[in-house]
């Protein structure tokens, strides 16, 4: 009895345990990296936006483009 | 830093499926995979049927990410939610956990083989070098890349569906907003605790006489 | 004890909490219609319950003829990525450490089991060539799944950050496929192999008192077993036939996507799969021990089909008498399985030990 | 998701399109179904499986089917959407030939780069893979392949055989909304020269009684304001129109209206998606629109929300509609009628007539019935009665349906009219001789008489009742003995059963088209049928109405795919075999755009040269290809809620010159935003309503009062239409120039073909070349002079139908063919018809497809988002008939035909009603019709053809179709 007790106190201690060590289920690629290859960047040497800030700002130019507030009035 | 993010003001859609054939056209997807689809809840019922289209929503906390297993699911700068079709090994666990039935498979075949998980990419392509063949035959075109936003809300008839960077849509879904209020008997008082001089019921459809 | 039901019961609520976090609304559909129907009198544009309703996962109308296309949101994969990614893979995976430490430690405790008298030199067939196909069968699919299955649930975790991700996704698809194509196989060796093991599978008596004494290894008192003693009946009844129906049937479900099934359905037969394959392998484990490395002389049995008469004496003494009293034949092969129908006296075959 | 098709189709059909051009997956090789493939992929399984599993980089690249990329400069091409009548601008970019991608046209102040489902796969029509891709021939009961000097030659000669035995009314050419109006207007002037008035087109069961309707009222039957215009409306009033899914992009503007402030009411038998989106929505019985809108009106008038003013200055006869309406329309009668409470009613009605201005929109809901015309009259006193028309944010705004259905009513094949609404009276006839530059004695002998050229051929509706009625009840010589369908699908005319018969009984079937439509598959024919492969509107150039009247310019996109042919060209090559090719391109240069690989062809430029030279009636006089195409190059200068421009080199103009754009192309007249508009000067777009039907009428005058007219007119009151006479009167002849006068003297404004007269009476006197008079609320000419609400022939409700009756019976002189209402109607009450088919069916459209749909069920894109008709049934009818949802079912119609369409158990329809779409074919009473098609060219979803079981029932006025009310029984699959 006391054996069974033992083992399954220890079962449960385990079991408690491994909750404990739950990973975040969240995964933080870096930034424009792929998890394998590296992304292709939209913006950049012989692309069509030189650098990042050019080609935000197109965006949300084009964003816009689907307010029709703004042309109707 | 932007976040990219689509909306779909179910005020505004009228289920006329533009932004899932503009999907298919600009990525020539092929017959039975759909990235976009749309949804209409409480379909006939006076008061209460909308519409919704429904595609990858590039969640920030993205469950199919969470679950792949062999971790092709990568996230670009801008938000974007996309997977490597090369390590994909087509298992359908991100299909299990998307909310959204946005995972698509070009095959549901027996013994599991589904083909490569396809889904809408924010029409933003996938690892390859953009724009190039490669990429084109298995993400379809990069619109990001080009300067344009995706095709589905580029197209929508009702301009119902928006995409881009998330602080301009919240600024164009928030100028819609206020304008619907016009009249004041929206904002205020009235959305707070109700408009007291209208009839309380939902609108009654009421009977039609069919036969002698 | 109270604390041992605490903690227990703790561990209970979490796994409770964790899947009601993100559960649908508590109000019925039709309610939450009646709802929308007035706001839009009252307050128009404003959809509340409309979202309250498309969050619960109803289906709506959508063209397409693909299942589930008018789901605009299923909720069941919160829950079931979390219960996935989180307590069963983490119940499991240690879980399955446990064993093996467990296994482990019994062997540094015990050592292989040895026959204690010496071998006689006359054999006895135990297994004829067809039951040993078929276990075997069942043995090198179970352990590919297994370890396939391992490769899917743990390499993300435990390869890619050593092999790498390209390297990784050829052995997932591999193993995906190997995973895929064998299972069913799986499944028939396991019909097989029950089908030819049911006759020594019968529970009797005798078992209860085996079990009660787990076999005489706690309390080193020896307990008499039929062909096959109680451990081996309750790994053919649990293990064999109802894990086997469990993982089996689950995993079918999961593997033949092309009947149209729900997301829901496949969420809970991967949960059913996990949970059952974890605990078909920690049987197997021990299983395996006992075959292999804890008791001596097992393995033979099932390499040669033959043991020797003091090995069955010693651990399987009900079915020795049986043979010895010629109720079952020494050597089933040739006699084409004619219980009980001569007194032929056993016949070496094959070299001893 | 996983699982792509719910049911068992064909293989063909699949394979096609699951041929997985990239996505990695295992590509099925092309002699595999889907089906098969599955399984062998499945079960057989072997290394190509396993392999293709494998995240090797050239998986996928080695399925490379797409269309060529790259190598060529990518050219950006600016077209139309061909779906709907709405107009919506579309950048094509075509590399190598090849139209590769499409992109919005955020500038397009139309649509503003929106596109529905039809719009954004539009690009598909450079694919074409289920295009009929040559010319082929029935022969034993198939089609094979044959030459295009063949199937010239072979029609040609048969028609050439036929005209010379049976006479030139012996053949039936129906011509096409989706022409442009370049070759809708050269296909009204071939039939002309071939000897015949039997044309007709899709607007004859579409508009038709809206055009004669809305025209008999107060001018021109056009849509008098435009989708933008929708934006400055305080309440839109959707009665019969399905905008949401038959004209989506309208609704970019309605709802932008509904959120700054408009109230949308919605009135349908269904509850649409337009519904959804409406403050208000009222079911009313299916065909009481009547009875609805006289009920309204009568609230309107018992609460004197009418426009007095408006009334007494502009309309006539209105006094005695009020009288009706106040005597007849009761409450109680309209809610016997139509269904609709007296509380209901009032707070429609107020709603209606006190947000103005309020605009009232209809469709097919209200055109397609035996009462249509007087139904879409009742529309227009309505808005008449509350002053709405002529203001900018009211009008009647009618959707037309195909993309250029507007443009081919107004200059294309119409059986009673040439182009402009000139008639077929001699003086028409001159009048169009001299634009063309023919001599008139030489087009008469080509008819068979004067009378049968002045006499209206018969309607797309009736072709049928042409061939197979008793030639003694047929106003022609000989019946009908050839058909040609050039461009038009037969499942969207009624009564399929009969149509099948005529098909089977004509000599000769030519079907002209991109598609070989449900006409090549329909009739059980052995021979005498011939398939012309026909290119689509992306395959030329050339103009295109929208249903607002703005003409926008097509560019060619890429070149005719495989053999097809422009219809212009096919045209000039059958006006060769004819021997009338010198006279039928007179004023047109012929070109070769694709060399030698096709063939020569009238320039588009210069065919809308000639109508603009010709049709000054309604102002197709000042859109010249180069005004067009510069406003196509100019979008983004439009406003886009005027339609004007502000600044660039269209400064001043409206958007596509919506007409009438009176005058030449010099005189730069802006085109006209909203019609009888009065608050503007007519060189700005501003008018008044039309002098057409007298001055006077019982002593009554019928011109405007004094003080209403058109701002900055020199004329304060009302005045007659202009011609030489009156311009002589007024001292204002001397404001020609020399060569005008020689053209003008004894002509009028129509017919001056110099100009002159529009240019004096609009630049220097500010009036209107068609006069100033009032809208007439009593069309006398009409067989109901105030509309009266009549029961449908198949109706449910025989009190109903007992109160309210349906017309007497027609003779032959009424379009050639005898018309029968009273016998019909009498003979179902009788048989208690309603006993049996008790449940009314309606039909209509679907946002996927279009028309017949052949075209646009042959594009995978859209296919897929329909793959089966259906039938909408209330949940009641369906339980009351053991019928589930997605089940087949059995629609069985009084016609005796039952057509196997799936259950769609919804709340969308009420009891007692049941809705079809109309846009499927192939399938024939249950069975699929594959194998009847030509190889290849079956579209990829078929279904049963609604029109198939429908009934008889034309409209007293057009001949127009009833197709919205007719009854129908359903019966579970296996109940049959």
């Amino acid at each position: 009895m006391k054996k069974l007790l033992i083992s399954l106190v220890s079962l449960a201690a385990l079991a408690t345990f491994a909750g404990c060590g739950e990973q975040p289920q969240t995964i933080t690629a870096k930034p424009g990296t792929s998890a394998a290859k590296p992304d292709d960047l939209p913006y950049g040497e012989g692309k069509l936006y030189a650098d990042r800030n050019a080609w935000q700002l197109q965006l949300r130019a084009r964003a816009d483009t689907q307010n029709e507030y703004k042309r109707f009035n | 830093m932007a976040r990219m993010k689509f909306i779909c003001d179910a005020e505004r859609c009228i289920e006329c499926n533009g932004c899932v054939t503009a999907c298919k056209n600009e990525h020539d997807v092929p017959w039975g995979v759909n990235r976009r689809r749309v949804v209409t809840l409480n379909d006939g019922i006076v008061g209460a049927e909308r519409s919704i289209s429904v595609a990858c929503m590039h969640c920030s906390d993205a469950p199919c990410q969470a679950v792949c297993p062999v971790n092709c699911f990568y996230k670009t700068e801008d938000g974007v939610v996309l997977h490597d079709k090369d390590l994909c090994i087509g298992c359908g666990y991100c299909f299990y956990a998307c909310p959204f039935g946005a995972p698509q498979f070009p095959q549901a075949g027996a013994f599991g083989l589904r083909g490569k998980m396809d889904k809408c990419t924010f029409c933003a392509g996938g690892p390859e070098k953009d724009g190039s063949k490669a990429e084109i035959e298995k993400y379809g075109r990069n619109r990001l890349s080009e300067g344009k936003l995706p095709a589905c809300a580029e197209m929508c008839s009702t301009k119902a569906l928006l995409a881009g960077d998330g602080d301009v849509l919240s600024d164009i879904y928030r100028e819609r907003v206020m304008r619907r209020g016009r009249g004041g008997d929206l904002w205020g008082h009235a959305t707070a605790y109700g408009r007291p001089d209208t009839k309380a019921t939902a609108p009654a459809v009421q009977s039609i006489p069919q036969k002698s | 004890m109270k604390h041992l039901i605490a903690c227990l019961s703790a561990l209970l609520l979490a796994c409770a909490v964790n899947a009601q976090q993100s559960s649908g609304p508590a109000l019925p559909k039709d309610e939450l219609i009646k709802q929308q129907q007035q706001r839009v009198v009252t307050q128009p544009y404003n959809n509340a319950p409309f979202w309250k309703e498309a969050r619960g996962a109803v289906e709506g109308y959508a063209s397409i003829p693909a299942p589930e296309a008018g789901v605009l949101i299923q909720d069941g994969g919160q829950n079931w990525r979390a219960l996935r990614n989180g307590t069963f893979s983490i119940i499991g995976g240690w879980a399955l450490v446990a064993m093996m430490l467990l296994i482990g430690g019994f062997y540094a405790w015990k050592g292989t089991i040895q026959l204690h008298e010496a071998p006689t030199g006359r054999l006895i067939e135990r297994f004829t060539l067809l039951e040993r196909m078929a276990h075997w069968a069942t043995a090198i699919s179970f352990s590919v799944l297994a370890i396939s299955g391992l490769i899917l649930a743990f390499g993300k975790a435990l390869l890619i950050p050593v092999i790498s991700f390209t390297l990784f996704s050829w052995l997932a698809i591999i193993a995906k496929n190997l995973h895929n194509f064998l299972g069913p196989l799986f499944i028939i060796s396991c019909i097989v192999t029950f089908c030819v093991f049911l006759r020594d599978n019968w529970p009797k008596a005798v078992d209860f008192k085996w079990l009660v004494s787990f076999g005489g290894l706690i309390n080193g008192k020896h307990v008499p077993s039929e062909k096959f003693n109680a451990g081996e009946k309750l790994w053919f009844w649990g293990g064999l036939m109802l894990l086997g129906i469990v993982v089996g049937a689950s995993g079918l479900v999961l593997n033949f996507p092309n009947f149209g099934q729900t997301r829901a359905t496949m969420q809970l037969a991967n949960l059913v799969h996990l949970t059952g394959a974890v605990m078909f392998m920690l049987g197997a484990m021990g299983h395996i021990y006992m075959g292999t490395l804890g008791m001596a002389g097992a393995l033979d049995a099932m390499k040669t089909g033959v043991v020797d008469e003091a090995w069955a004496k010693e651990h399987h003494e009900l079915w020795y008498d049986d043979v010895k009293s010629g109720k079952v034949p020494a050597n089933r092969s040739e006699n084409g399985g004619n219980a009980g129908a001569g007194t032929q006296q056993p016949v070496a075959v094959g070299g001893n030990n | 998701m996983l699982v792509r098709k719910s049911h068992d189709v064909d293989g063909t059909r699949l394979s096609e399109h699951t041929s997985m051009r990239r996505f990695g997956g295992a590509k099925p090789s092309n002699t595999l179904d889907r089906r098969s493939f599955l399984k062998r992929s499945g079960i057989g399984i072997g290394a190509g499986a396993f392999a293709s599993q494998l995240p090797l980089g050239f998986v996928g690249k080695a399925e490379a089917a797409a269309p060529a990329e790259g190598g060529g400069k990518p050219e950006v091409k600016r077209t139309v959407c061909s779906h709907c009548s709405v107009g919506c601008a579309i950048d094509a970019i075509v590399e190598n030939g090849v139209w590769t991608r499409q992109e919005p046209v955020f500038d397009s102040p139309i649509n503003l780069g929106a596109h529905c489902a039809k719009g954004a796969a539009i690009r598909e029509h450079g694919h074409g893979e289920h295009r009929l891709k040559y010319p082929m021939k029935l022969v034993n009961g198939k089609y094979v392949r044959i030459s295009w000097e063949q199937a010239l030659n072979e029609v040609g000669d048969k028609l050439i055989d036929l005209r010379k035995t049976a006479g030139p009314d012996s053949v039936f050419w129906v011509g096409s909304s989706k022409h442009n109006n370049e070759q809708s207007y050269m296909f009204r002037k071939f039939v002309s020269m071939f000897g015949s008035n039997n044309c007709d087109h899709q607007a004859r069961i579409c508009h038709s009684t809206t055009v004669a309707g809305v025209a008999n009222t107060w001018g021109y039957g056009a849509m008098t304001n435009s989708y933008n215009d929708m934006q400055n409306t305080k309440c839109a009033l959707y009665i019969g129109s399905n905008a949401a899914e038959a004209h989506p992009v309208s609704m970019l503007h309605m709802l932008h209206a509904k959120e700054t402030g408009a109230k949308l009411i919605v009135i349908d038998p269904r509850f649409t998606r337009t519904a959804a989106k409406a403050d208000e929505y009222v079911r009313i019985r299916s065909g009481s629109d009547i009875a609805f809108l006289f009920g309204m009106l009568h609230h309107i008038f018992k609460n004197g929300w009418e426009d007095k003013k408006y009334i007494n200055d502009r309309v006539y006869g209105m006094d005695k509609v009020k009288e009706e309406v106040l005597a007849k329309w009761t409450p109680d009668n309209v809610e016997a009628a139509c269904g609709v409470p007296e509380a209901r009613m009032a707070e429609i009605a107020k709603m209606f007539a006190t947000n103005r201005p309020s605009t009232l929109v209809w469709c097919m809901g209200q055109t397609q019935h035996t009462i249509g015309n007087a139904m879409v009259r009742a529309s227009c006193i309505v808005q008449l009665a509350l002053g709405n028309v002529g203001v900018s944010g009211g009008g009647a705004n009618i959707f037309r349906g195909h993309d250029n259905v507007q443009g081919a009513t107004d200059v294309g094949p119409n059986p009673d009219s040439l182009p402009g609404y000139y008639g077929i009276a001699t003086g028409a006839w001159k009048h169009w001789s001299t634009v063309w530059g023919v001599d008139y004695e030489w087009l008469k002998k080509q008819f068979a008489s004067q009378t049968m050229m002045e006499k209206p051929g018969m309607t797309v509706s009736r072709w049928i009742d042409g061939v197979l009625d008793p030639n003694d009840t047929i106003d022609q010589d000989s019946n009908l003995k050839a058909i040609v369908f050039w461009g038009h699908a037969p499942n969207s005319q009624t009564r399929g059963l009969e149509m099948k018969t005529a098909m089977e009984k004509v000599d000769m079937m030519v079907i002209i088209d991109p598609y070989p439509t449900a006409s090549s598959a329909m009739p059980d024919r052995k021979d005498g049928v011939y398939l012309l492969p026909a290119c689509t509107q992306f395959e030329t150039s050339g103009s295109v109405t929208a249903s607002n009247r703005s003409l926008q310019w097509r560019e060619r996109v890429i070149s005719p795919l495989f053999e097809s042919q422009t219809d212009h060209a096919i045209m000039y090559a059958f006006a060769k075999k004819f021997g009338f090719d010198k006279e039928f391109v007179k004023n047109c240069k012929i070109v070769r755009p694709d060399g030698e690989k096709k063939w020569e062809e009238p320039e588009p430029e210069d065919m809308l040269r000639e109508i603009n030279a010709g049709s000054w009636t309604i102002g197709y006089t000042g859109q010249s290809p180069e005004r067009l195409k510069l406003h196509m190059k100019n979008m983004n200068t439009f406003d886009p809620k005027t339609l004007r421009a502000n600044g660039g080199p269209c400064n001043g103009d409206y958007f596509g010159l919506p007409w009438p754009c009176y005058g030449t192309p010099e005189l730069k007249h802006p085109g006209s935003p909203n019609l009888y508009d009065t608050s503007k000067h007519v060189m700005d777009g501003g008018g008044n309503f039309r002098a057409n039907f007298g001055v006077e009428r019982d002593g009554v005058s019928l011109l405007a009062e004094d003080g209403s007219h058109s701002k900055g007119s020199d004329l304060t009151t009302g005045y007659p239409e202009f011609d030489h006479v009156l311009m002589k009167k007024l001292g204002w002849w001397d404001e020609l120039t020399d060569a005008e006068k020689k053209k003008a003297e004894g002509k009028n404004w129509k017919t001056d073909l110099s100009g002159g007269i529009q240019r004096v009476v609009m630049k220097n006197h500010g009036c209107h070349p068609f006069g100033n008079a009032k809208a007439r609320a009593v069309v006398w000419n009409f067989p109901d002079a105030i509309p009266q609400h009549r029961e449908p022939l198949y109706g449910t409700n025989a009190e109903l139908a007992k109160k309210y009756p349906t017309h007497a019976d027609k003779g032959g002189a009424f379009w050639r063919v005898k018309t029968l209402y009273k016998s019909v109607q009498d003979k179902n009450i009788a048989d208690k018809v309603y006993e049996k088919f008790p449940l009314v069916l309606t039909s209509g459209r679907l946002v996927e497809y279009e028309g017949g749909g052949e075209e646009t069920r042959s594009n995978p894109w859209l296919a897929e988002l329909q793959q089966e008709n259906f039938i909408e049934i209330n949940t009641r009818d369906a339980n009351d008939r053991g019928v589930r949802n997605n089940e087949y079912v059995w629609v069985k119609s009084a016609t005796g035909a039952q057509i196997k369409v799936k259950a769609l158990v919804t709340e969308r329809v009420g009891p007692g009603t049941t809705f079809i779409p109309f846009h499927f074919s192939g399938w024939w009473q249950g069975k699929d019709n594959l194998q009847k098609y030509p190889d290849g060219a079956a579209p990829i979803v078929r279904g049963e053809a609604v029109n198939t079981a429908t009934t008889y029932g034309y409209d007293s006025v057009t001949m127009m179709q009833e197709t919205k009310t007719t009854v129908c029984q359903v019966t579970r699959f296996d109940a049959a």
